[in-house]
């Protein structure tokens, strides 16, 4: 049944392209490919670990830029920057992890805003290197070749989708071993009490540490990805909104499961554009904002584990 | 000679909560720590776990020094503590409580993990079967589905008594392992306490229960105001007027 | 595991529910053109009166019987000045709402996430606001721009110089592609007709003290000041400057300043200001065609919408009307055919004459109009021609 | 040295304000345990209502001013009683989401009702600057930090002198203690949240004057009251008017002498500073550990 379920969705997946024929809702597939891999990366910090990190856009822009600016300035292959940004951004996640990991609740939260906030300025500053508020524009297509061997494009929607689909498969693969392993037992643990999981011999600061660098490395993953797919990288990327959209997928979704970002980040990518859909420009945002208030409101776990919790209760009304 | 405080000394504020104190705990044994409520018998388990710094004083465990190792480094040196307050991972299901005890006996590396090599999955089943033989032990294995946290509190602290078994101690600490448990349940965790002392390992326990300290330590400690007012097999102490002036509220 | 079903369930009820609604039914008979600008978030105001003005463009055509026989329908969009919205917007108007044009999308930001989409789909857009060079230098050749880039601004100004009396110049302008591009634009031509620079200084866009920067122009002894930001905070810097004292000669460039709302806001801070504007609402009969001009600006009022937003919204007004010009002159409600006529084009716009000349790299250039350029001064709380302009 | 002098008022005039804005948020942060995101829209909030009551109703400047605090008090208060009160015992990430909610629902409500297009509030207060040597200041930021102390030293003695501000205080100590010793945690829950939003829309009523009003200055303003909680420590009350103060003075001299495009950069410099060398806030006690 359950191989049944996940196969059903691989096929429905692979096959988005022929049956989803409007490359309109390719693209929004291919944005809630890009959120789903962030609002996995995020996942891993708030959901296991339980620190809430509000600083995350920066290591998303963090990808982007280093892909951009790669691809622009030294001619790097795409893959070449993509495997650069999972890098870089991995190594800030390090270094940020490191200083700000010696605290812990609101101080963390307050710290990673401020480092998203130097970021972003630094991005606006920083003429020279980053171009500032100007932005990066004519970032290359995706396109991975070996001379006179093979040559492989992502230039076209659908292509890119399967790019997208497979990283962010990948992403989901790492997340649910890691969670499934002691060191995913390890973020739970230190999650739900520290002062055990120390006393048991787990390490706080390393466990959250190795945390942080994952999921920022999976961050720099999807803004390279964002990069090559939007070809324009400005420093909006680093902006706050980023986040809280990372934060509303989580959370709404079901922080702490590993379906619960996925689900958040779809719904929470598909909504924006069903409200253009359904209403005007004037009462878009009002209703997001509101619709956000209620489902918080009326599923406060989230969705996935309030679907949980009803089908469970339906599985015990039945013999 | 298994555990030795020299001269430990702990101040809150100004006000000494452990005053140069200094004892012995011996390999193999089942040590009890007692005394009045606020007399720093908790405060001195968490500078033994390090948990807190002492303010002088040393804590030397088989020779080597201790001071200044964060607590998971002495949980690495095989001294694991309960907590006085019920302490598990609530939202866990029991199994996986007793699995993140397991934690210092697993060796997968991240790449190992990521990849998820066939080592990976054998050295999982491994310790799932025995997370299972540890709760089987202190009797949890009819609840190993449930989420810790909606165990009844009894069997929330035989669990974390599972937790800290699992940490494979060599010393083990014991902050009010019966605190809250009627009779009957005291009888069974007096029971589980020998035979984990059979098993070779070294129990240290702090307990107001003077049944159960009596009818299983080795050897007691008591503690007054901060400090050591006498210690000795459970008959000499019980005989201590000092100890008794103690308890009888002579502050 | 059981969460990798959900997610499964879920996903597929949203693509299926959400996304497959057939698409072809919409109506084909009006000819839609679509508007991408930023009605929320920190630059709102100015898109609005932008939608505004494309809204006056829309219903007078239409009054006129439309185009090659059909209405006009503006699909207009939220970019909420993020480039990503921006870029999201283009490709649902383009696929979706299967737009053959787009006007927009006001921030050089938000246009050039934008130019890829065009490219992508083969679409036009008249570009009505943005000012970064490098949106006609990139080589996208649907890209078409009524507004004048920096350097063009910059190049007008340069002819009253000598009127102004620029000798040291400092520049305080908002930290986004435009305020970066005009200061490097109007130093430029400031240091060729030998003037000096001294202090260049930035603000955050959404920053509401800038005491800090105007204690720190105060010191540096020049004699006038290049503004460049939003009317807002062109009041802000103004009433600033007033409260310290600062005592300069001031130029707003960008000609959104809006210099009513400025009287009105700042008052006697706002006194002997000069500012760049492309377009007149004082003097409707001074632009290269006064009747319409007029019309513009008494149909705006008429509308009640905010006279200050008549600097705005006229770009909403010309751009829809070159679009809807290249439509008619190509026959035909096509992207390509749109693209090749928008080259042809040639009309008066509220602003003056409407006309694309190449820029960027040859074989793929981008269109380039040159729009009108003017000075006002406000004197004795009003808005005023100053005599270099008048003598013109 | 001028140059130094003035910026030293600005930034004085300024971090009146910011502590303004930041003890509201603290308390809210304190008490409560809410990272609130909507508190820059409780400012934008008082602001706009300063603007109904002056250019609609046409009252008086400073009636306005108070009935912009009133508005905040009584939205906040119904907001704490709507959508948090039925979430208590939700993890602190939940609440902050309702709040984000509520911020960018409030945000385009103003969007919707005013328009975008800012307005400008009309004061009594005489244009030209007061001078005193080679500084000047306007009038009206006199008056609105006089009116910020006012403020504050009103809420100190709220808290320091009252029954119901040593009931706040207990439940920030430990809210559990505090609802075994008889003190109602609901009741206190709803006046923290009432107060801080009245303290954000007073602050608001009182810059909407000196800046203009729009439907997003609420953002910055949000920003800043979170820099001043960090710098003064979680709930703590003379820790965030002193933070105020230090950051609108540290903010203008960063950008007087470093680099404006840097302004706010110092804030976030500052928060990174003091987390790491005293992760307790500048003004906080030594913690005890254990």
């Amino acid at each position: 049944m359950r191989r049944v379920g996940l196969g059903v969705l691989g096929a429905l997946l692979l096959a988005a392209p022929f049956w989803v024929w409007n490359p309109y809702y390719v693209h929004i597939l291919i944005m809630a490919g890009i959120f789903t891999i962030l609002a996995l990366s995020l996942n891993l910090l708030l959901g296991y670990t339980g620190q809430l990190s509000l600083g995350h856009a920066a290591f998303f822009g963090i990808g982007a830029y280093t892909s951009a600016l790669l691809a622009l300035r030294l001619d790097w292959p795409a893959w070449a920057g993509f495997v650069a940004a999972v890098l870089v951004a991995g190594l800030a996640g390090y270094g940020v992890g490191k200083v700000s990991l010696k605290l812990r609740g609101a101080y963390f939260v307050l710290v990673t805003i401020s480092f998203a906030g130097v970021i972003y300025l630094v991005s606006v500053n920083w003429m020279e290197l980053t171009n500032g508020p100007l932005g990066l524009p004519g970032v290359p297509p995706f396109e991975v070749a070996v001379a006179g061997l093979f040559e492989l494009s992502f230039r076209s929607k659908p292509a890119f989708y399967y790019l997208v689909l497979g990283v962010a498969a990948l992403a989901y693969l790492v997340c649910r071993r890691l969670v499934s392993s002691r060191i995913g037992r390890a973020f739970i643990a230190l999650r739900e009490n520290e002062a055990l999981a120390e006393s048991v011999g787990i390490d706080g600061t390393r466990y959250l540490v190795l945390a942080a660098v994952v999921s920022a490395a999976m961050a720099g993953a999807a803004g390279s990805l964002y990069a090559h797919y939007t070809r324009f990288v400005s420093p909006e990327v680093f902006l706050f909104t980023y986040t809280v959209t990372m934060v509303i997928m989580v959370v709404a979704g079901g922080k702490g499961t590993l379906a619960g970002p996925v689900v958040g980040a779809v719904l929470f990518t598909v909504l924006p554009e069903a409200l253009r859909e359904v209403t005007s420009w004037q009462w878009q945002m009002l209703l997001y904002g509101v619709l956000l208030i209620l489902t918080v409101f009326f599923l406060p776990k989230g969705v996935v584990p309030a679907l949980e919790t009803w089908l469970r209760e339906r599985r015990a009304i039945r013999p | 000679m298994s555990l030795r405080v020299e001269e430990m000394a702990v101040h809150f504020g100004g006000v000494a909560a452990l005053a140069d104190v200094s004892f012995e705990v011996e390999a193999g044994r089942i040590t009890s720590m007692i005394g009045p409520n606020g007399a720093g018998k908790t405060t001195a388990f968490n500078v033994i776990t390090g948990f807190l710094r002492p303010l002088r004083g040393r804590v030397l465990y088989e020779g080597d020094p201790l001071t200044g190792l964060k607590p998971f480094q002495i949980a690495e040196r095989g001294i694991v503590r309960t907590f006085q307050k019920t302490n598990v991972f609530p939202q866990t299901a029991v199994l996986d409580n007793v699995m993140i005890g397991l934690h210092l006996r697993e060796r997968a590396g991240l790449a190992a993990i990521l990849l998820r090599r066939r080592r990976v999955r054998e050295e999982e089943a491994t310790l799932a079967a025995l997370a299972e033989e540890i709760l089987a032990f202190v009797g949890l294995a009819h609840r190993r589905r449930e989420p810790a946290g909606a165990l009844p509190f009894g069997e929330q602290r035989l669990l974390e008594l599972a937790i800290a078994l699992a940490a494979r101690p060599r010393l083990l600490l014991l902050d009010e392992p019966a605190s809250g448990m009627n009779p009957a349940e005291k009888t069974a965790v007096m029971g589980l306490i020998r035979r984990i002392r059979e098993q070779g390992v070294t129990v240290f326990l702090v307990e107001h229960d003077m049944r159960l300290v009596m009818g299983i330590s080795d050897r007691v400690i008591v503690l007054h105001l901060g400090r050591v007012i006498a210690q000795g097999a459970p008959g000499e102490v019980q005989s201590d007027p000092q100890v008794i002036s103690a308890y009888l509220g002579g502050r | 595991m059981r969460h990798t079903r959900i997610a499964g369930i879920l996903l597929s009820a949203i693509l299926v529910g959400g996304l497959a609604v057939p698409a072809g039914w919409a109506q084909q008979d009006p000819v839609k053109i679509g508007v991408i600008q930023p009605l929320s978030g920190p630059v709102a105001a100015s898109g609005n009166y932008v939608r505004m003005g494309t809204e006056i463009a829309r219903d007078w055509i239409n009054a006129r019987g439309g185009v090659l026989g059909r209405q006009i329908q503006l699909v207009i969009e939220d970019n909420k000045s993020d480039p990503k919205e921006a870029a999201s917007a283009a490709e649902k108007l383009i696929v979706r709402d299967k737009v053959p044009a787009i006007m927009g999308a006001w921030g050089s930001s938000m246009t050039l996430a934008v130019m890829p989409k065009l490219e992508e789909y083969g679409v036009p857009m008249v570009v009505e606001t943005s000012s970064a060079a490098s949106i006609t230098k990139k080589g996208n050749p649907w890209v078409f721009r009524i507004s004048p880039p920096s350097e063009m601004e910059a190049l007008g100004l340069g002819k009253y110089l000598g009127d102004l009396g620029v000798k040291r110049a400092d520049f305080l302008a908002v930290n986004t592609d435009w305020g970066r591009g005009a200061v490097a634009a109007f130093g430029d031509i400031l240091k060729k007709r030998g003037a000096n620079v001294g202090a260049v200084e930035f603000m955050e866009q959404a920053a509401t003290d800038m005491s800090a920067q105007i204690t720190k122009i105060r010191g540096t002894g020049g004699d006038t000041l290049f503004l460049t930001t939003s009317v807002e905070q062109i009041t802000l810097v103004l009433k600033q400057g007033q409260e310290q004292r600062l005592g300069r000669k001031i130029v707003t460039t960008g000609g959104s300043s809006s210099p009513d709302q400025l009287v009105r806001q700042a008052g006697a801070a706002a006194e002997g200001t000069y500012h760049i504007l492309f377009f007149l609402p004082w003097f409707p009969e001074a632009m290269p065609d006064g009747k319409l001009a007029k019309a513009f600006v008494d149909e705006w009022t008429k509308r009640g919408h905010p006279f200050a937003g008549l600097t705005e919204g006229f770009r909403g007004h010309d751009g829809i009307l070159t679009i809807v010009e290249a439509i008619r002159t190509a026959g035909k409600a096509e992207a390509k055919a749109i693209q090749a006529a928008l080259w042809k084009v040639s009309l008066m716009g509220v602003n003056g004459p409407i006309k694309f000349a190449k820029d960027g790299p040859p074989g793929k250039e981008s269109g380039q109009s040159q729009p009108s350029i003017f000075v006002v001064q406000i004197k004795g709380g009003k808005v005023t021609l100053p005599a270099f302009m008048a003598k013109k | 040295m001028e140059e130094f002098l003035q910026h030293i008022l600005n930034g004085l005039i300024l971090g009146g304000t910011y502590a303004l804005l930041g003890i509201g948020l603290t308390l809210i942060f304190g008490i409560m345990n809410v990272v609130n995101f909507a508190h820059g829209e409780f400012y934008t909030l008082g602001a706009y209502t300063t603007f109904l009551f002056l250019a609609l109703l046409e009252t008086n400047f400073f009636l306005a001013l108070l009935g912009a605090v009133a508005s905040g008090i009584l939205l906040g208060a119904i907001c704490e009683r709507l959508l948090l009160r039925p979430l208590l015992g939700e993890s602190i990430d939940t609440t902050m989401l309702v709040m984000i909610g509520v911020w960018i629902a409030m945000q385009n409500a103003e969007l919707t009702l005013w328009g975008g297009v800012a307005k400008s509030i009309d004061h009594p207060f005489p244009q030209p600057p007061l001078t005193l040597g080679p500084l000047s200041v306007a009038p009206l930021r006199l008056f609105v930090l006089g009116a910020a102390v006012l403020l504050i030293a009103g809420s100190h003695l709220l808290i320091h002198r009252t029954r119901l501000g040593r009931a706040m205080r207990a439940t920030f100590q430990d809210r559990e203690t505090a609802a075994l010793m008889g003190v109602d945690i609901h009741r206190i829950h709803t006046v923290t949240f009432a107060f801080g939003s009245g303290l954000a829309a007073g602050a608001g009523a009182l810059l909407g004057p000196v800046f203009v009003v729009y439907p997003a200055m609420g953002d910055p303003a949000a920003l800043k009251a979170f820099v001043v909680v960090i710098l003064g420590g979680l709930g703590n009350f003379a820790g965030a008017t002193l933070g105020g103060l230090i950051l609108g003075i540290a903010e203008e001299l960063g950008a007087g002498y470093i680099s404006s495009g840097y302004r706010d950069a110092v804030g976030f410099a500052i928060i990174i500073l003091v987390l790491l060398l005293r992760p307790s806030g500048l003004f906080a006690r030594a913690e005890r550990v254990g």
